[in-house]
């Protein structure tokens, strides 16, 4: 070892020290805290003394109806707003990257719902969707299909509720990633399309046969990470609706916070938040294993 | 001024395959040395190792008398020329240029004095206030060079300074460098992969291939003769024309199965050969040069029937590819290997015509099986 | 060059500066004048009355008590009993501590609290209405007092009830049995214009549910708990008297009766005549409705109409630095004039005798009347067991669920269920001696 | 023709996609009784305006401490995440000490953990140490930023080697190299990390909802959602309080529209 290595080991780590100590710490710790937690009796502030209880607890978020029909919700909602929230960003990117007068203008203002804290967008969306005919959706519905719309009750209603968090998922995100997307586009080169259009493709071609493929890895990567925060859902089913009604918008995150904050069962909270982890976990590995495998085709 | 004294040098990252291996060279004090070799030869690593810019495995690197094996590079009074320049984007020229004196502690006067003789030698003053970014390559390329002069180095480093430039301005910064250097008389370490580079600028050149030193001398020898076979075919464009062959006696003999064709050697390379025994198969290296187009009808002992597969005018002579025409092409069972000649005038050969080349033996080489000059 | 080094200075410098102020603002908990005793007291920000009335009583204390210094925060009610768990792991609650009253018991269990038998006036303990000392009393000590009890029941609007032509009663044994309600709430339907005549604070969220529906389940005769021995809920949570008294409750949701009052106006703006809800929001309806407001008490669903009570308490924590001025902090809190300006803004039931007899709503003859009458005669306290806090989330989910159409036996099972769980995995909330 | 077709049609649907936020920046200039109307029911257009709910929501909550308490809160996780992950990324990408490889596939693990993951048992953890409802409990655990490291990571390894070479030979340290050369040259980089930190902190919800109690600490999105919940519910207070609560973050998107947009299109091509 020569100087120039020691000197570098010594820099390098008291560069990474304070980043690796609050990782360590805020991640690490706490989930190695949740592992152990899981197996135990603990409840905040209780004074029983601590005991290991083994899979109890997962055995019984496992069984437990309300559980299942939120880790259903979740499911639920990725498969609705994954392609519903990638298809529309994409459509808003494509409609958005031409250059015509304005289009900035354009762009703000559909990127501009990002910069809305998801906890204000929850209590703006629960005002339009307020019941009766006096709600805005309501009145724009009634509108729209001549007075033959019945006003809903969309937060309250077993069938609704679900659709109407999504709805408000997807309008926030959309334009996140219709960003994503456009960089993706503009990452295509100008001389595909014209080589294109030598070869007589029509724009509808053009954007199967170059575009779409093009944005393979943006498309797995929106797809992913939308995949991903679809399981993540928790500030608008707090705020809206509280995992209601009939735990039709129970979610995952909703239901171990439920446990651990407001009836302080933090082990079986904690048990939650190990199931949750896998399912992330899988996730990430599969979306993982897509762009590798992408890699090595490409 | 200091020379660099490089002893059995092992660079490794994994003590299995040798990135360097034993390099033993010595500059001296003043020269322009360059490095040339094709790409991954270990040449641009070998002069980060003299940089400290990479660590070595084993050996040892000294300058002026002084071991810097574990100096960091501020510490080996060097200077270095990037590929890129590596001009800092975020500063002016005048900022870059100061850089390596601010970093010296030198006082702000002196720092702003030093600058701008080394602009004016340069012929870049008007350029100081303005962005790397706002500068041609060419530009760029001569504040490179700049910051490294305004240090006043002990040794000049340069990686393959010229690759980024159109080859016009590559010919002329070229003499630029060549002229500086001897002005200032600064050892100076050049790299390149470009052997014609590497002839015109270097006093000594030193060739690598696969982290070993092949040949280390100055131009005219490492042309006249190289050291080894790859040496021959590297240096020189095209390179040299490798033939087998045997020495028997005073003669050259092609070994031919049927029927082997002998020419006689020339007197004065008889000594050199001499210790071969004989019937050894060797190889015969041949410069293009060495071809001469035969007249008609006054065929030589020393003349190939040849099959022309292409001939391209340059202007000034005529590079002309040829196979060796039968009953050589079979029995040397040297396939389709092509070689080249240089003639020097214009020719109309149409492709597959049959032609006669005389060759000048007298500036032949000779390697033995293993590749090495004899 | 120059420019960028010192800019990077600048802004390491700011980052520090940062650093230091964080560490500064969370390191130091603001104090009191040295010399005096800090008393520090955690309340619920409730209604802005509510709030100032107590911030005044804070700082007349603080004035008439030089010695100490009596230092208020005020947390948010949504989650204000988690708070104070978190709070309790890391023994970080406040001298005197503010909860609500069916809270308590968890509090005890986990020796979050002293006695206050030795600490008030016995006086002052002997003026307490009953229906306090019952609520803030476990293992035979008080552990909580008090300012002012609570009145469940419901206003009517006179106009819109006699215009449909229906009985108004005036008393608690008076009050609708079950059909006679269902009758009413369908001839008020008959005359309204959207259906919707009965407000249930649908709007509210938490606590409100348990405290104002789990008197039905009551009154048909079921409970939360059992309350022989606290330890199971399957057969009065999920017996038939609970499961056809939520039917019912169901039921008025489903004939679209019930406002969803989404802006908390309904009744205020005539759309219903009926609004069940607690004795706060006496002061808006009387300011708007005048003569026509009228208080009713909720319908007997079989075994006599029943009622909600318990409120905000005051307990003193078990590490408190001077319990004795955390008392006194109290003692104040309980003199009829503290007690009055509070209920006055916040139309409760006061929590003493003599203030009760006082008070223009609640004495003899006084439009809240009833209120104190059911405090007497039909209100239930909510379970007193450490399990309470898991009972009312269990039930208000399970509340959520028959409102929104469920299964009403199978929600309340679960209900049951889990509640009865609960108490097992806490090994039946035995006590467990202070450490 | 085409054109102006096709421009009508996007600010169509842009004009409906901004609805929400026009409806609340609207509704906060209404009387509180007047927000809960029909569009149909003509009474919609028909309101008296003015600026009565914001003086509302200043006399209700202390709007500016929530206002402060975001600000503060974002701005220093921000500030002390670039300079904390800007080191660590540059430690990685460059500097070869013992374990940096190992300790690297490690930190990558660490970005697929969601908050979410660890809220529950790190609400446990900092309810434990007495540290819930601080500044510091806000902070300190979204210094350190798995994904600002692999960001920074990304962006330092594709920066030309040369330059720290060269400032090496010239005489720099690496802490010298990391404060004149490379931060001056990663302008790009620090950019995107700011936006997305501050996006994602702005906004957070759950965790301050689980670990503040007063008004004292508390940040505007559980503020807000509080606020909601705050008898008597007036639906213009909120709205105001909502138009107020965006309004900085709006004028500093608008400023900076371009980083935004850089900062978010690096996710994609970075992720």
């Amino acid at each position: 070892m020569n100087n120039t290595f020691r000197r570098d080991n010594r820099v390098g780590w008291l560069m990474a020290a304070p980043a690796l100590t609050g990782l360590a710490l805020f991640i690490g710790l706490p989930f190695l805290l949740a592992l152990i937690l899981s197996f135990t009796n603990l409840k905040l502030a209780s004074p029983l003394p601590l005991t290991f209880v083994g899979l109890q607890h997962y055995a019984r978020i496992l069984q437990d109806p309300v559980f299942l029909r939120a880790l259903l919700n979740n499911l639920l909602f990725a498969v609705v707003v994954v392609p519903l929230q990638t298809g529309c960003a994409l459509l808003l990117a494509l409609l958005v990257n031409r250059k015509l007068p304005g289009m900035v203008v354009f762009r703000t203002l559909f990127f501009l719902p990002v910069i809305f804290p998801f906890a204000l967008i929850s209590v703006v969306w629960m005002l339009l969707y307020a019941p009766g005919p006096n709600g805005v959706i309501n009145s724009v519905l009634e509108l729209l299909t001549f007075g033959f719309w019945q006003p809903q009750d969309f937060l309250h209603n077993q069938y609704l509720a679900l659709p109407a968090i999504m709805v408000v998922s997807i309008w926030q995100g959309a334009g996140f990633q219709m960003i994503v997307y456009l960089a993706g586009l503009q990452d295509i080169s100008e001389e595909l399309y014209e080589a294109a259009r030598l070869d007589g493709a029509n724009s509808w071609q053009q954007f199967w046969y170059v575009t779409f493929p093009c944005l393979r890895n943006t498309t797995l990567f929106v797809v992913s990470v939308t995949t991903i925060l679809s399981f993540r859902l928790f500030d608008q089913v707090q705020i809206m609706t509280k995992g209601g009604p009939l735990n039709a918008t129970a979610t995952v995150v909703f239901e171990a916070v439920r446990a651990a904050f407001e009836r302080q069962q933090i082990a079986r909270g904690s048990a939650m938040t190990v199931v949750f982890f896998i399912i992330v976990l899988c996730l990430t590995v599969f979306q993982r294993r897509m762009v590798s495998e992408d890699r090595r085709v490409g | 001024m200091a020379d660099v004294t490089i002893k059995e040098l092992v660079k490794s990252y994994d003590k299995k395959h040798l990135i360097l291996d034993h390099i033993n060279l010595e500059i001296k004090d003043g020269e322009l040395m360059v490095f040339v070799g094709p790409s991954g030869c270990g040449k641009s690593t070998l002069l980060r190792t003299i940089a400290g810019l990479e660590s070595i495995t084993d050996g040892e690197i000294s300058i002026s008398n002084r071991r810097v094996n574990n100096l960091p590079p501020q510490q080996r009074n060097i200077a270095m020329v990037f590929q890129n320049y590596a001009l800092y984007p975020h500063m002016s020229v005048r900022d870059n240029m100061s850089f390596p004196l601010r970093m010296q502690k030198m006082p702000a006067q002196e720092i702003t004095q030093q600058v701008e003789t080394v602009a004016e030698q340069l012929d870049i003053t008007r350029l100081l206030d303005k962005k790397p970014k706002q500068l041609s390559g060419g530009q760029r390329q001569r504040v490179a060079m700049g910051r490294a002069l305004v240090r006043q180095p002990e040794v000049f480093l340069m990686d393959e300074p010229l690759s980024n430039l159109d080859a016009k301005l590559r010919v002329q910064i070229r003499s630029e460098i060549a002229t500086i250097q001897r002005q200032l008389g600064v050892t100076t370490v050049y790299v390149t992969h470009d052997q014609v580079e590497a002839m015109t600028l270097g006093q000594r050149v030193a060739v690598l291939k696969d982290g070993i030193l092949q040949q280390v001398a100055p131009p005219d020898e490492l042309y006249s003769r190289p050291a080894n076979v790859f040496v021959a075919q590297f240096i020189g464009s095209p390179g040299m024309n490798i033939i087998p062959c045997r020495i028997s006696g005073d003669e050259l003999v092609l070994p031919l199965e049927k029927e082997p064709v002998c020419w006689p050697l020339p007197e004065e390379m008889r000594a050199g050969l001499e210790h071969l025994s004989r019937d050894e198969d060797i190889w015969l290296g041949l410069r293009p040069e060495a071809f001469r187009l035969s007249a008609q009808g006054q065929e030589s002992s020393l003349s190939l029937p040849c099959q022309v597969l292409d001939a391209e005018f340059l202007g000034y002579d005529t590079l002309l590819r040829f196979q060796l025409t039968a009953p050589f092409k079979t029995a040397l069972n040297i396939g389709e290997q092509t070689f080249t000649a240089r003639i020097f005038q214009q020719l109309n050969c149409a492709v597959g015509e049959n032609i006669t080349l005389n060759v000048d033996v007298r500036t032949a080489c000779f390697f033995d099986q293993s590749g090495t000059a004899v | 060059m120059q420019t960028q080094k010192t800019s990077f200075l600048h802004a390491a410098h700011l980052v520090l500066a940062c650093l230091l102020i964080t560490l500064s603002i969370s390191g130091c908990k603001p104090e009191a004048e040295s010399n005096k005793q800090l008393i520090t007291v955690w309340a619920h920000s409730g209604q802005e009355g509510e709030r100032k009335v107590l911030m005044d009583q804070v700082q007349r204390f603080n004035e008439e008590f030089p010695d100490f210094h009596v230092e208020l925060t005020l947390l948010p009610e949504g989650s204000y009993n988690s708070q104070l768990q978190s709070a309790a792991l890391s023994h970080d609650l406040p001298d005197v501590i503010e909860f609500d009253g069916p809270f308590l018991y968890g509090y005890v269990w986990q020796n979050q609290l002293q006695p206050l038998d030795d600490l008030l006036p016995a006086a002052v303990q002997a003026d307490l209405l009953p229906s306090i000392i019952k609520q803030g009393t476990m293992n035979d000590h008080l552990f909580a007092v008090g300012m002012f009890d609570s009145g469940l029941g419901m206003y009517g609007n006179k106009a819109l009830l006699e215009a449909a032509g229906v009985r108004i009663p005036v008393s608690v044994d008076d009050a609708w049995t079950a059909e006679e309600f269902n009758q009413v709430l369908n001839k008020l339907a008959a005359k309204d214009q959207d259906g919707a005549v009965l407000d249930l604070k649908a709007n509210y969220r938490g606590e409100w549910f348990t405290y104002a529906f789990s008197p039905i389940i009551q009154s048909a005769g079921g409970d939360l708990i059992d309350r022989r021995d606290y330890l199971h809920a399957e057969s009065v949570l999920a017996g038939k008297e609970a499961v056809r008294a939520m039917t019912m409750l169901q039921d008025w949701f489903e004939q679209g009766y019930v406002d969803p009052n989404l802006d908390d106006a309904a009744f205020v703006e005539g759309r219903v005549a009926l609004s069940w809800v607690g004795h706060w929001e006496y002061p808006r309806y009387a300011g708007k409705l005048g003569d026509k407001l009228v208080l009713l008490p909720l319908p007997d669903f079989g075994q006599g109409s029943k009622t909600g009570q318990g409120s905000w308490q005051w307990g003193i924590n078990a590490d408190a630095r001077n319990a004795e001025a955390a008392a006194r902090f109290l003692t104040s809190l309980l003199r009829p004039e503290s007690i009055l300006a509070m209920t006055e803004v916040n139309g409760a039931v006061p929590a003493t005798k003599t203030a009760v007899s006082r008070s223009p709503l609640y004495r003899e003859g006084g439009p809240l009347r009833l209120f104190v009458e059911q405090l007497r005669q039909s209100s239930v306290e909510r379970p007193r067991t450490p399990a309470y806090q898991v009972i009312t989330s269990v039930f208000q989910q399970a509340f959520d669920e028959i409102r929104n159409g469920a299964d009403v036996q199978k929600a309340l099972h679960q209900a049951a269920a889990a509640i009865e769980q609960d108490i097992t995995d806490s090994e039946g909330y035995r006590s467990v001696p202070r450490s | 023709m085409r054109k102006i077709l096709l421009t009508l049609f996007l600010a169509a649907t842009a004009l409906l996609y901004a609805a929400p936020i026009l409806f609340m920046v609207y509704s906060s200039f209404k009387p509180d009784n007047e927000v809960l109307v029909g569009l149909t029911s003509g009474r919609f257009f028909a309101a008296d305006l003015s600026w009565q709910n914001y003086a509302d929501v200043f006399h209700r909550v202390s709007f500016g401490r929530y206002l402060f308490n975001s600000l503060f809160i974002t701005l220093s996780v921000v500030l002390l995440g670039l300079v904390v992950n800007s080191l660590a990324g540059y430690a990685f990408a460059r500097l070869h000490w013992f374990g940096h490889k190992a300790l690297f596939g490690l930190v990558l693990a660490l970005m697929i953990i969601p908050f979410e993951a660890i809220a529950v048992p790190m609400f446990y953890q900092m309810s434990y140490l007495g540290w819930r409802d601080s500044y510091l409990v806000q902070i300190l655990p979204f210094v350190a930023n798995a994904f600002s490291i692999y960001l920074f990571y990304t962006f330092f390894i594709g920066l030309p080697r040369e330059f720290e070479e060269a400032a090496r030979v010239d005489g720099a340290g690496t802490f010298r190299i990391f404060t004149s050369l490379i931060l001056p040259n990663s302008k790009p980089a620090f950019a995107s990390v700011t936006i997305l930190t501050f996006l994602m902190q702005w906004g957070t919800f759950l965790w301050p909802l689980m670990v503040t109690s007063g008004e004292r600490v508390r940040p505007l999105p559980v503020a807000v959602a509080q606020f909601q919940t705050l008898p008597p519910l007036q639906w213009g207070d909120i709205m105001a309080f909502g138009v107020m609560m965006v309004a900085p973050v709006m004028v500093i998107f608008l400023l900076f529209q371009r980083w935004f947009v850089a900062g978010i299109a690096a996710t994609g091509t970075k992720g």
